[in-house]
Order: C-alpha cells, then sequence, then structure tokens
C-alpha cells in the first residue's frame, strides 16, 4: 500500500497549483498595465479572491460548526479599519507595511471576535444569531463614534497595498490552512458538534471553547480579508461593514453550500460574476440593471426551497478532499484494538 | 474492584419523581441489566451518570473517584461512554470519521502543526486512522468506511455507536437499549457481540434493555426499576421469579372477565 | 360490522421499514388492544391511521371511505381521535381551552354541550379544574384531559397509544376503568400497550406486533392464556 | 425641564406604538414557527408604500386607506408563507430563516424597483393642528399623534382579544405549544399559521402607515426598524405579546432619550447593547418562558 506517499499528496499538489496560479497573476498584472488586458477583470477577480476568503471563514462556523452567526461583517470592520488605522499611521511602505497591517488586522479581528465569542456562546439557536447581528452593529457603531477613524464619514486616504497578487497569496494561505483544520481533529470535531452537539458533549468535547476557538479563527481571517478591503479600495465607511454586507456573505455562502470549502469558492464566483453578467446584459436599460437585485434574492430562496443544501453542501470537489483512508493489512488481529 | 458506584441517587422533574433513592455497584469485568417498564427511569439514569441532568441528591463514583456534579465533557473523559436509546450519531460524518471524533483527546498533534500541514501532523492522522480502521474492522464496518453515518442500515448505525463509544476508550459503557427494533436474528449477533466487547476490552457495562432474552443472556445481575424505585435486584432467575417484578411487567395475573 | 380494516399496510422511516404489509381489523363496538415491545410499531400504526405519517403501500378502510385520501385534520371530522402518546395535551393552555379546541370540529352549538356534559360527567376532576394550566396537572390528571379531549371531537373510534405509561397502578386502574365506560357508551377504542395484561383484561380483541409483523391475534381470552404473551414479556426463563 | 421629559416621553410613546405594532408580528410568528421572520421589516415597508400608494394615487382617505392597506398587506403575508415558508416548515431551519432573509431582500429591491430609491411622504390625512392643553405648557403635540397612538392601542387592544378569547386565537397558541397535536384536534394548522401571517402582517402595515405620518418612508426602511421592532421583541421575551409591547415602549425610550440627552450617534449601539446584556441576563426576555432542554 501507499505508504507516506498521500502526507505529500496534498502539499505537493497545492504547491504546484500555486505556483502556477500566481504565474499567471503576475503576468495577467503585467499585461494589464499595458492595457492588453482589461483592468475590470482584473477587478472582478480581486473582489472574488476577498470574498471567498470572507465567505470561506464564515463558513467554518455556519457551515461546519452549524451554528448561526449573523456578524461576521463585524469582524471584517474590525479588520478594515485595523489595517487602514496602521497604514496610514506607521512610518513604514511597501511589503513589510503590508505585513504589519494585514498581521495586526488578523490579531484585532482575532480578539475581538474571542472576546465576543465568549458572551456570545452562552446562547444558542436563535439567540446566537440575535447576539452576533447585535454586536456587528454595536462594532459599527463604535467605529462612527471614534473620530480619528472618520466616524460616519468613513476613512479616506489608506495606501494602495492590495493588488491580485496580494489577494491570491492571501487566499491561497487560507485555504492551505482551512484545508488543514477542515480535514484535522479540530474540524471533525466541528462537524460533531453541528451533528450532534450532546453525543459529542458526551465524547468529552468541551463545546463551549470550541465553538469559540472556531469563531475566533474565523473573525481573524475576515479581519485579514477586511484589511485586504481597506486597502484595496482606499477609502471605508462603516455603513459598508453592516448586516447589508453579512447577508450578501451569507448569500454566497449558502448558494455555494455550507460545509464545503469547494463551495465557498463555487458560490463566491458564481454570484458575483452573475451580478457582473447580469448588470452588463441589462446595460442597455438603466432601468433594467437594477433588476439584478431582485434576481439574486429570487436566486436565495429557489435555492433554498429546491436545493437546501446549496450548490455544493458537505460535498468537496476531489482535489480537496483529503487522501484516501489508510487501509490496514489482513494480519491486524484484533486484540490490537485494545491497546 | 467496583468500576461504578452510585449511592443513593435521586431526581424529580415537576414534582415527578424519575428516580428515588437509586443505589449500584457495578463490579469490575461484568454486566448489570437495568429493566423496568416505560417511563420507569432507566433512561433518567443513564442521564444522571453521564451528566445530562444535574442529581438532585446522591452520588456517582467512578473507580472510587466522585463525578457527580462534574461538567458533561470531564464525566464522559474520566471513562463514561454510553450509547442512545434513540441513536446519535454524527449523521452527516462518514462512518470512519464518526470513530476518529473519538481520538480528539489523543490526537497527538497541535493547531500549529496542523495549519502547517507539518508531516508530525499527517503521521498523526494516518495513526489515527489506521486505529480507527481497526475498530472498524472489530465491527464489521470497515466496508462502509466512506458511508455517510445516516445511510447505514439500523443495526449498522447500532454497531457504529457502540464501535465510536469504544474508540473514547470508556471503563464503563453504558448501553441504552441496543437490541430495540432488531429482529431475531440480529439480536443473536448482537448479544454475541456485547459478550465480545465486554471480554476483549475488559468493560464494566450498564445495559437497559427491553427485550428480555439479551438481558438473561448477557448480565451476571439485573435490577428492575418501576416508577423511579427499585423494586427488585439480583441474578437473572430470581429476578424473573419474583412476583413483584411480573406484576410491574405483566400487572396482576387476575383471570380475564 | 367492520368500522377500521387495515390491509397490507407497510410504512417506512427513511430505508428503515417500520411495518411490513400488517392486516387489523376493528369492529363497531370492541376494544382491540395492540401489543408489543418497544420499537414493534404500534404506535406507527395508529400515527398512519390518524394520517401523521405517510404510508408506503396498502389500505386503510373506515367505514368503507379510503383514509388515504384524508389529512391529519380532517380524519378528525371523520370520527377518529387519536390520544398520542405521553398524552400530548397544550401545557400552556387552561384545561377549557383545551377542551374547546378539540371541539373545534363539532359545528352545532348542542352537540357541543352535551359532549362537555359528558365530559364532566365522566371526569369531576376535570370540572373542578377548569381554569387551571394544562401543565400543571397531575400525570393522571393530564392522561384524563388528553381522553377527555379525544371524547370533546365527538369520535366514533379512539386510538389510545399507552395511556398507562409513567402512572402509577391505581391511576393505571382508573384509565382502564373510564376506558371500558367509554367503549360502554358507545366509542370504539384502540388500545396501544405494552401493559400486556391490563390491556388484554379490557379488550373484546388483541393483536401482538413484532419488529413491525402482526405475529399473533385473536381474542383476548386466547392471548391471556398463551404462553408466547408471556413469553414477550419475561422471556423464555419464565417456562 | 420636567416638560422636555414629558415632551420626549409623548414622542417615545409614538415611536414606541410602531415599534409595537411591528414587533407583534415578529413574536407571533415566532410563538408558533419559532422563526424568525426576517422578512418582516419588509412587510412593514411594502405596508406603508401600499398605504402611500392607496392614499396617492386613488386619492382613499385615512379611514379608508388604513384597513384596505393593511387588507392587502395580510395578502401580501399569506402569499409569502404559502410561497416560500411552508415548504420548509418540516426543513432545517437555517434554510428557513435564509429563505427569509431573500424575501425581505427581494421586497426591498422590488419596491425600489417600482418607486424609486427616493424617500416619500405619505399625504398628511390627520389634523396636524396642536392641541392648546399641552401647548400651555411648552409641550407640542399635535392631534395627529395623539390619533396615531389611541388608534395602535386600540389595535394593540383588538389583537390581545383576539389571542386570548377567540377559538382561533386558543389554537394559535396551542400551535406554539405543541405543534404536532394540533391536527389531532381537527384543526388545519395551515390555516392557523396563514391566519398568524395576516394578522402579523396587517398589524404591520398600520405601524407602516403611522410611521409614514410623520416620518418619510423609504424602500430599505424596513431593514432599520424591523431590527429595532425585532429587538424589542427579543427584549420583551418573543412569544409573548405583552412582552412585545413593553419591549417596544422601553427600546423607543432608551432610544428618544439617548438622542435628546447623549448622541443620536450612539443610538443603535445602546439599543443594540441593551439587547445583549438583557440576553445574556435573562435570556428568555422580560415576560419569555423559559424554553425546556429536551433529551
Amino acid at each position: 500500500m501507499k505508504d507516506y506517499s498521500n502526507s505529500c499528496w496534498f502539499k505537493i499538489r497545492f504547491g504546484i497549483f500555486s505556483a502556477v496560479l500566481l504565474c499567471i497573476i503576475l503576468i495577467l498584472q503585467e499585461l494589464s498595465k499595458n492595457g492588453w488586458v482589461n483592468q475590470y477583470y482584473l477587478h472582478i477577480l480581486t473582489v472574488i479572491g476577498m470574498n471567498v476568503i470572507l465567505v470561506s471563514s464564515l463558513n467554518l462556523v455556519n457551515g461546519y460548526l452549524g451554528e448561526f452567526a449573523l456578524g461576521h461583517a463585524g469582524f471584517m470592520a474590525c479588520g478594515a479599519y485595523t489595517a487602514a488605522y496602521l497604514s496610514t499611521q506607521l512610518d513604514l511602505t511597501g511589503f513589510p507595511a503590508i505585513i504589519v497591517s494585514l498581521g495586526a488586522a488578523i490579531i484585532a479581528a482575532g480578539i475581538i471576535g474571542y472576546l465576543i465569542g465568549l458572551a456570545a456562546f452562552k446562547t444558542v439557536g436563535d439567540y446566537l444569531a440575535i447576539i452576533t447581528l447585535g454586536f456587528n452593529m454595536i462594532i459599527v457603531n463604535a467605529i462612527q463614534n471614534i473620530d480619528s477613524l472618520g466616524g460616519p464619514r468613513g476613512f479616506t486616504g489608506i495606501p494602495k497595498y492590495t493588488s491580485l497578487f496580494s489577494v491570491a497569496v492571501c487566499l491561497l494561505a487560507t485555504y492551505y490552512i482551512f484545508y488543514h483544520l477542515v480535514n484535522s481533529n479540530f474540524g471533525r470535531l466541528w462537524v460533531a458538534i453541528r451533528e450532534n452537539s450532546l453525543a459529542a458533549e458526551l465524547m468529552g468535547i468541551n463545546i463551549n471553547q470550541v465553538k469559540n476557538f472556531v469563531f475566533t479563527i474565523a473573525a481573524a481571517f475576515a479581519g485579514l480579508a477586511g484589511g485586504l478591503w481597506a486597502e484595496y479600495q482606499q477609502f471605508i465607511t462603516p455603513r459598508s461593514f453592516d448586516y447589508i454586507k453579512t447577508t450578501e456573505l451569507l448569500v454566497m455562502l449558502y448558494l455555494g453550500g455550507t460545509g464545503s470549502l469547494s463551495g465557498s469558492i463555487l458560490g463566491v464566483t458564481v454570484y458575483i460574476i452573475s451580478m457582473e453578467l447580469l448588470r452588463n446584459f441589462l446595460s442597455f436599460n438603466p432601468q433594467l440593471v437594477e433588476m439584478r437585485m431582485i434576481v439574486s434574492p429570487l436566486i436565495l430562496i429557489i435555492i433554498m426551497i429546491t436545493r437546501q443544501s446549496g450548490l455544493l453542501g458537505n460535498r468537496e470537489w476531489r482535489w480537496l478532499r483529503p487522501a484516501e483512508a489508510y487501509i490496514p493489512e489482513e494480519n491486524i488481529t484484533h486484540d490490537s484494538v485494545k491497546n | 474492584m467496583t468500576a461504578l458506584k452510585i449511592e443513593n441517587l435521586s431526581k424529580s422533574f415537576g414534582g415527578i419523581q424519575a428516580v428515588l433513592n437509586y443505589n449500584l455497584e457495578l463490579p469490575d469485568n461484568t454486566i448489570t441489566g437495568l429493566i423496568g417498564p416505560n417511563g420507569a427511569g432507566k433512561t433518567s439514569i443513564f442521564n444522571l451518570i453521564s451528566g445530562i441532568y444535574r442529581p438532585d441528591s446522591g452520588q456517582v463514583f467512578l473507580n472510587d473517584k466522585e463525578i457527580t456534579h462534574k461538567a458533561l465533557s470531564m464525566i464522559s473523559r474520566s471513562g463514561i461512554a454510553r450509547t442512545f436509546q434513540n441513536i446519535r450519531l454524527f449523521n452527516q460524518m462518514t462512518v470512519l470519521d464518526n470513530i476518529k471524533t473519538a481520538f480528539h483527546r489523543r490526537a497527538g498533534y497541535h493547531f500549529g502543526e496542523t495549519i502547517l500541514g507539518l508531516s508530525k501532523f499527517y503521521l498523526s492522522e494516518k495513526k489515527i486512522d489506521r486505529e480507527s480502521m481497526e475498530y472498524l474492522n472489530y465491527f464489521g464496518l470497515t466496508g462502509y468506511k466512506s458511508e455517510f453515518a445516516k445511510n447505514l442500515c439500523y443495526g449498522d448505525q447500532r454497531r457504529l455507536e457502540i464501535a465510536r463509544a469504544l474508540a473514547s476508550e470508556p471503563k464503563v459503557l453504558l448501553l441504552d437499549e441496543p437490541a430495540a427494533g432488531m429482529n431475531q436474528v440480529e439480536v443473536e449477533e448482537l448479544i454475541k457481540l456485547i459478550r465480545k466487547v465486554q471480554k476483549d476490552f475488559g468493560l464494566s457495562i450498564l445495559l437497559i434493555e427491553h427485550q428480555m432474552p439479551v438481558v438473561i443472556e448477557l448480565c451476571r445481575s439485573i435490577q428492575v426499576l418501576n416508577f423511579g424505585r427499585l423494586i427488585a435486584s439480583g441474578n437473572p432467575s430470581e429476578v424473573i421469579s419474583n412476583p413483584e417484578v411480573i406484576q410491574a411487567y405483566l400487572g396482576e395475573m387476575e383471570p380475564v372477565i | 360490522m367492520n368500522l377500521l380494516h387495515l390491509e397490507q399496510l407497510s410504512i417506512a422511516y427513511g430505508p428503515i421499514k417500520a411495518l411490513h404489509a400488517i392486516n387489523l381489523e376493528v369492529h363497531e363496538g370492541e376494544i382491540i388492544s395492540l401489543l408489543g415491545a418497544n420499537g414493534a410499531g404500534k404506535s406507527t400504526t395508529l400515527r398512519a391511521i390518524s394520517r401523521l405519517i405517510p404510508v408506503l403501500s396498502g389500505k386503510i378502510n373506515y367505514k368503507g371511505k379510503n383514509l388515504l385520501e384524508y389529512q391529519p385534520h380532517t380524519v378528525v371530522a371523520q370520527g377518529i381521535a387519536h390520544v398520542p402518546e405521553g398524552r400530548g395535551i397544550f401545557p400552556g393552555l387552561t384545561v377549557l381551552q383545551n377542551l374547546q379546541l378539540a371541539g373545534w370540529t363539532v359545528k352545532h352549538k348542542k352537540q357541543l354541550k352535551l359532549n362537555y356534559e359528558s365530559v364532566f360527567n365522566l371526569f369531576p376532576r376535570l370540572a373542578e379544574r377548569i381554569a387551571q394550566s394544562a401543565g400543571t396537572l397531575s400525570g393522571g390528571e393530564q392522561q384524563m384531559l388528553a381522553v377527555a379531549r379525544a371524547l370533546m371531537t365527538n369520535c366514533r373510534l379512539m386510538l389510545l397509544d399507552e395511556p398507562s405509561m409513567g402512572l402509577s397502578p391505581l391511576l393505571v386502574k382508573e384509565v382502564f376503568r373510564v376506558l371500558r365506560e367509554i367503549n360502554k357508551r358507545g366509542t370504539t377504542i384502540l388500545l396501544v400497550e405494552q401493559n400486556a395484561n391490563m390491556a388484554l383484561k379490557i379488550a373484546h380483541r388483541g393483536y401482538v406486533l413484532e419488529n413491525g409483523r402482526i405475529v399473533l391475534c385473536g381474542s383476548a381470552s386466547e392471548l391471556m392464556q398463551d404462553h408466547r404473551i408471556i413469553d414477550a414479556y419475561l422471556g423464555a426463563a419464565k417456562k | 425641564m420636567i416638560y422636555t421629559i414629558i415632551q420626549q416621553m409623548f414622542n417615545a410613546i409614538q415611536l414606541g406604538a410602531v415599534y409595537a405594532l411591528i414587533a407583534l408580528g415578529y413574536t407571533m410568528v415566532y410563538g408558533i414557527l419559532r422563526m424568525i421572520n426576517f422578512a418582516h421589516g419588509d412587510i412593514f415597508m411594502c405596508g406603508a408604500f401600499i398605504g402611500f400608494l392607496l392614499a396617492t394615487k386613488i386619492g382613499l382617505p385615512l379611514w379608508l386607506m388604513l384597513p384596505m392597506a393593511m387588507c392587502l398587506t395580510a395578502l401580501l403575508g399569506v402569499i409569502i408563507e404559502r410561497i416560500a415558508y411552508r415548504r420548509l416548515r418540516t426543513a432545517q431551519k437555517m434554510s428557513l430563516v435564509i429563505t427569509a432573509l431573500g424575501v425581505g431582500i427581494f421586497l426591498e429591491n422590488f419596491v425600489m424597483l417600482m418607486v424609486g430609491p427616493a424617500t416619500k411622504q405619505l399625504p398628511q390625512q390627520l389634523p396636524g393642528s396642536i392641541v392648546q392643553w399641552f401647548f400651555k405648557y411648552n409641550i407640542t403635540v399635535t392631534w395627529d399623534r395623539i390619533w396615531i397612538i389611541i388608534i395602535s392601542l386600540v389595535l394593540m387592544a383588538v389583537l390581545w382579544l383576539f389571542v386570548n378569547r377567540t377559538l382561533m386565537g386558543t389554537a394559535m397558541r396551542a400551535v406554539a405549544d405543541n405543534k404536532d397535536i394540533v391536527p389531532l384536534m381537527g384543526i388545519n394548522i395551515n390555516q392557523v399559521i396563514a391566519v398568524t401571517f395576516a394578522v402579523g402582517s396587517a398589524l404591520a402595515a398600520a405601524g407602516g402607515i403611522f410611521y409614514g405620518q410623520s416620518y418619510s418612508i423609504d424602500p430599505y426602511m424596513g431593514i432599520d426598524l424591523g431590527w429595532k421592532a425585532f429587538i424589542a421583541a427579543v427584549i420583551g421575551g418573543i412569544g409573548s405579546i405583552e412582552g412585545a409591547v413593553l419591549g417596544a415602549f422601553l427600546l423607543s425610550g432608551v432610544e428618544i432619550f439617548t438622542v435628546a440627552y447623549l448622541s443620536s450617534n450612539l443610538k443603535n449601539g445602546i439599543s443594540f447593547g441593551l439587547l445583549i446584556i438583557l440576553l445574556l441576563i435573562r435570556p428568555n426576555g422580560i415576560m419569555g418562558k423559559p424554553i425546556l432542554k429536551k433529551v
């Protein structure tokens, strides 16, 4: 039988894939500077990339852990404002500035996520949804009241550090981490809690601790996406991180299907591209462009009624599946179980 | 040695006495049966032992250590595993992953090693895989390892639940009606399996069962509950000839009107 | 006369078959006991008759009508009342409100009044507690309320699911006395029980279910003497 | 000083009445289906716009427009339940919640397409003259506000009577209590749920029209007010009618006084903070009953 081969199996494939992807992106970026590739396409790809980070981190909580959290945009705001503030205040430029600001964004959002999780996971179900949403509103409201962050007018003058390339690097890193997490003991515990929290608890799992752990990770990655977003848009306002953003994330998540990393990629891609296509397709009539705004909720409703697990609920594309379990040789005796 | 000892356990729900002054001494390496009519408080006792309910009074000792008021997860960590009357598997997980969850406390890798995908992570995962497969082999479930647990047939789900409970390496196993809904052939297989599991793993088992043949075949001693109270206990032949037991189960044997 | 007739009724929960083509007849005015162990399919049978669960195959005939064409709430209007397992009262409502709801399908005021009279006559305890919320009643009283509610629907056939569950022996006797009384007043009863002796004592005929199949049927007195019944409850060692 | 407080309290009562009318819809649907109807805020918005169209396009007077708008919105609520929610009643809860979110977004965008994004003003149909008696004390209260408060309270009273004194109301509480048993009483559960949605939506429409009497309306107002009303329902104990009304007045009071004495920027933060603190201390709200955990 194969022995250690499948330990490298994913890493090799992933490495090759990343290298190819990043090369293509570098070439595209160069080409776009000369105007050979439309900037608009790169913009769409960048938006997709950032949203995939957001949606897949939300997927950890809402999909794998099975809790209904509604405040993800709040963590994005934490990251965005942390990155924005640091990148304008610190005396750094270029690569170190990106690392410091994004790192701080991750940590800030993670800490806030952890603290909120401490309070929020005292409740479950609908109440958890309400309470996370409440924290989202409070974060947004708090930012509105901090003058040094621009208050309700927004934060301007953020240097543009984010490019398609850096988004791609962050996305690949996110996926590498998430892939290992969901296919490890950590991820199995999350799904176990989702499937039957009582049985999970009776296997010795400290449910609240695990839940808060997932929540913190998800918040941290939302912070990363927020930081990327701030340094891409160069201008952020508190309003862009309220429940409307959360709702949009939920739509993409459930479109793709929960409990599946591939689903998150697919959901975001399908949603954003179809929105853009609709915009272009209907552009001959400005009235009709707005029609896409009714089309997207209709799609969501239809998907929920006809196909409740989304496009790829709880299933993965082959290349994101873990290696097949190692089958022991026949000579293993029953006694060996005892040890 | 006594694996599990319970003293004067009581619990009431809104005026209804579910369990009253229940006592148990479960010796090492034995199977004890718990029988009684529906609503007699058998499952309540399981819930009290495993910590789902908080007892009103009384104590539970596992290997002479008191576990009465510990958190749910701590009780199971100290060595009690159970199955449920209505099977509680992780339905949308594969059969193999169901077993693997039981390894969460001896995974052998930590968070950093996981997210970086270090070889220690892969090696430990492989070890967990192999050990889990041994459990599946033991219970004859190897062929279903990649199936979702919800797609197994009833008897296999029961066995998977027992396998998962065993994988967490308990000292005491609580089985709640493992034979419910099984036909004659399956029941006979189950009896063999439980006996074998008990011997191979050196377990002490507390067994709730409605099907008398199972209890009589397996248990050295039997306790009978009615209305939350212990009405009889002893070896199988004593118990089933006890008039009080007959009455609780069949009602009074009066002539038909 | 044949009031209810199950023909080759099969039911499955997902991939698990709960009933395997059972046949069962209930005649007008009878008390029928349906016995069996946990998970044998007794409750499933009742739930199928009151159309709470879908039927895989087979027929349910009631007074010559095909019950499969009905919905749960229209079955009640046909005169079938189901007293579910665990009583299933509305704990947040008062006793009176529980009874009022059960009278939902009774359209004539006069009939409704008669129903109340007969219920309170049969259960004077309920009349005393009319304004009390049902959740605060004792177990026995809750069971009485559940039966009373069935009577309020003007039923001709009453389906009872384990009325003795969780009740003390004295209360069980009381419940069974009332059931016999109700039967004497003209209501047919299909009774699901684990307490075989009690159930057979008041029944005219009985059926025994095992793993979704009917393995025994006959008159109550025959079943009482059948050693297999005793075996089923106390195992082989009883012999 | 005391007069300004009275003035603010008056404003709070008026806002509270609107919140209460919306919160009742949330609480009734939740009580019955254990479902947060995220689209309810948008049904409220639709009610306001239906009233707006009836008043401006057809020119109906208020006493005709209000009941008609309530009926039409009730119909809307029932249709939404029939098309989007009924099929998901037995499905896992998350799909239901997501569907409700989708319905909400749909309604917002649909109304926006129909009437445009600009804010609208409902025609003033109630007497806007100042109540002289209050004016003596420097408190500005107009007659239309008094009317709005009175009609709202009357509607709430009617609802209370309906739920507590009619058989249909008892059936609604029975569905909340033990949904599985209701069909065994011969009650069509779909009918009861439809009535619940109809009543909740009608009240939301009334809330929308009253809101439009004093404030401008726009297609996205449902989100904000919907959430506020929802918080009110949760604070009061979701599922409880008295709780929803109490929560609504409490929340509006907190909001009005925050704006008056602290800062209008803190309004949302403080109301959500109140919600979170209350949920952590009393998870079932002020009047809510604890839900038993069953194993």
